[in-house]
This record gives C-alpha cells, structure tokens and sequence, in this order.
C-alpha cells in the first residue's frame, strides 16, 4: 500500500510516499503499523488517515486501489 | 456561489472582494491572513506552505457549503496559498456576502475556524536559527 | 494608528486595506457596507447620505479609539461616504489588523455596531414611489 | 439661539438651520421648546440635543456661544 506523506510526516519519511504491507487493514489498525516502523510519528500531536481524499474513521478498511494519505495536524490560514 | 482556490502565485484581495459582490449583498465580511513578523517572540523569515490540494480543496468546498446551510449567505470565497511567503504575504483570504452584516461576520469567522481545524495544509515556519511543522507536535 | 475619513468620492476598498497592513498584523478583518437593491421587499433605487460631519468624525474617532483600548489591535481605519449612492456602491468601509484574527473580527463588527448606533449620519432611501430617512421613525 | 438640523429634522424643519429663543435651556428643555414648534419631531423614533459636536446629557445647559443640533435617529453605515 502507498501513503502519500505531507508536512512533518514527510520529513519523517523522508520521502512524499512510502510503501506499506498493510492491505486490508483499517485505518487504525494502519496508524500503528506506521508508528512501529516510524517512531517519531507517535511524538506528534496527533496524525489522521485519508482515504481517497476523505477523513477515515478508524475503523475505515483500505483496500488495495483508495488513495491513502498521512494527516498531520493542519496548520493552514 | 462558491469559489475555492489553492494558488501558489499572490493571492489578488480586490479581485477576491470583486468576486462576491452581487446587488443582493448589504454585508461583507473579508478575512484576510498575512504573515507576520513574529511567533512567540522569535522572528519569522519566512513561511512554507505545504497542500495535500486535490483533499484540500474538498474540505475547502465542504467548508463553503457548511457556511451556506448555516447563514443566510450569498457568496463565498475562500483562497489559499503554497509555496514560500514572506512577512506581509497572504496566505488566506476568506470573502462573504450576505443580506445582512451579522451572517457575513459569523460565516466568515466560522470559515477561516475552521479551515485551521480541518483543511490539510501545513505551514513551515523558518525562523534565523531553525525551523519547526506548526501544531506538529505538542 | 486611526484613520478616519468622510468622503463624498467612492471608497478605495483597497487603499483602505493597505493602509491598515503592517509586518505585525496576522489577521486583518474587513467590513463592507454595500448599497442593496431591495429593503423590506421594495425595490431601492438610491440612497443618499447626509453627515453632520464634525460630529461624526469625531464620533467616528471615539469609536477607533475604544477598539483600541478594548482589543489588541494594530490599526483601525473607518471610511463613509456621503451624498448619493447607487445599487452596489459602498457607504462604508472598516478594517481592523491585529496580531490575532479573534481580536480583528471581534473588534471590527464592535465598530460597525456601534457606528450604526451613534455616529450622526442619516440615509434617505429612495424608492420607484416614494422615500423614508431610515429608522427615523417607530 | 441657532438650531442646526440633519437628515429628517432639517426637512421638518424646513431648512438646516432654525433660530430658537432659548438661551439658558437645557438640552431636555430644548427638546420641549422644539417638539412645541415643530410637532412632526414628536413622531419620530427619538432625536438627541448635541452641544458642540458632542451628544448632550438631559440636564446640559446650553450657552449663547455653544454650536447645537438637533440629532434624529442616525442611520449610517
């Protein structure tokens, strides 16, 4: 699976997207497997799930064609 | 009417305010974001914005439509920059018309409270000695 | 700083937001009064103003002034027009900057507000059939 | 003493300026003396006494030398 990353998730990754062996998982269950493989991420605030463009609910399952994305906080305007 | 824009060239005010007008409206209200010189005493070079646009601009739109089932509003607009600003550079700038001021004001101020919460954009901020992901952490 | 002006040339809705733009100021609200088309279900065909125009600079400038000392604001700029206004044209114009967005809106609609209620400047509507100096009567 | 009128007073009035035989009154006096002469002020919502540019108090005695108007209900913005 490929999570686009923005702002500090992207500094994390070092990169704009990273591949992840996640199909199938939910959204939550997709924060922590990023969390494990990416330590500072659990020093954020906070950080969301997109799917497909939209806010995922935890429990949101990803299947293998949505568009996922890593949401840090916003701090737009 | 709605308009939503994410830009990476400067956002234009007049051309922004000209949009919303309409023989209907008596009350506008402009929400105008610049940056500034200072956060939390240090001073700021400069701002990087960063957008997930293609998300960013529904959750803009979700905004706009929200702004119109709750006030009794004609049009709004609501742009935003990326890319890197300066100190006197505008990052946002939110337009409402309305009838009457108090929807004007209300809408507006909900607007740009809410596109903080919700839209994802990011901003940088780059100070002489560093950096920081604004809200990034706690 | 406080700037206040009655004009019987149209406002210069930019100029007046420049004017306010400082390196300090983050957020910066607009107010826009516009000349509507329709009052109570009646078609307008013109407004007039009439100031008495010592008085309402001076009323105008009190109010700048209690912005100043309620809310952390940068600066406050109040423009009126006077004489004969068309559908769309702009009576007036406020625009409050602040380092923070809530004191800009919080003090830019205390101005209008308070404007409408005690600077001395009347509006007669003009109707197809007929016409009424605003609220002069119960 | 000379009256200055705006909006709806200086078209009941007739004019922009009355002359009034009032001197030493207070503001609230004035209001009676006017409402007298020009019964029409009686049907608007209110109108206020200004001295000098200011808006007067009710008991505000008014001298011969003193700059007065008559404020109908305003209307600005």
């Amino acid at each position: 699976m490929r999570v686009l990353a923005f702002g500090i998730a992207r500094e994390i990754f070092g990169s704009a997207a990273v591949d992840v062996v996640a199909d199938g998982v939910s959204a939550a269950e997709l924060q922590e497997i990023l969390k494990k493989q990416y330590p500072r991420l659990a020093q954020l605030s906070s950080f969301m799930i997109a799917v497909n463009g939209e806010y995922a609910q935890p429990g949101t399952i990803i299947s293998a064609n949505d568009e996922v994305a890593i949401i840090p906080p916003v701090s737009g305007g | 009417m709605i308009e939503i824009k994410i830009s990476s060239e400067p956002l234009n005010i007049s051309s922004c305010i000209d949009w919303v007008m309409s023989p209907e409206a008596g009350g506008i209200d402009v929400f105008i974001g610049a940056v500034r010189n200072m956060t939390k005493g240090k001073q700021v070079v400069r701002l990087e914005f960063e957008a997930y646009e293609a998300m960013a601009l529904k959750e803009m739109e979700k905004i706009a439509k929200d702004v119109c089932a709750k006030w009794p509003v004609h049009n709004v607009l609501i742009h935003h920059r990326s890319g890197v600003l300066s100190i006197g550079d505008i990052p946002v700038v939110i337009v409402v018309s309305a009838a009457h001021r108090a929807a004007a004001f209300d809408a507006c101020r909900y607007a740009i409270d809410t596109l903080k919460e919700t839209v994802p954009i990011w901003k940088k901020e780059v100070f002489e000695d560093g950096e920081q992901w604004v809200a990034a952490h706690p």
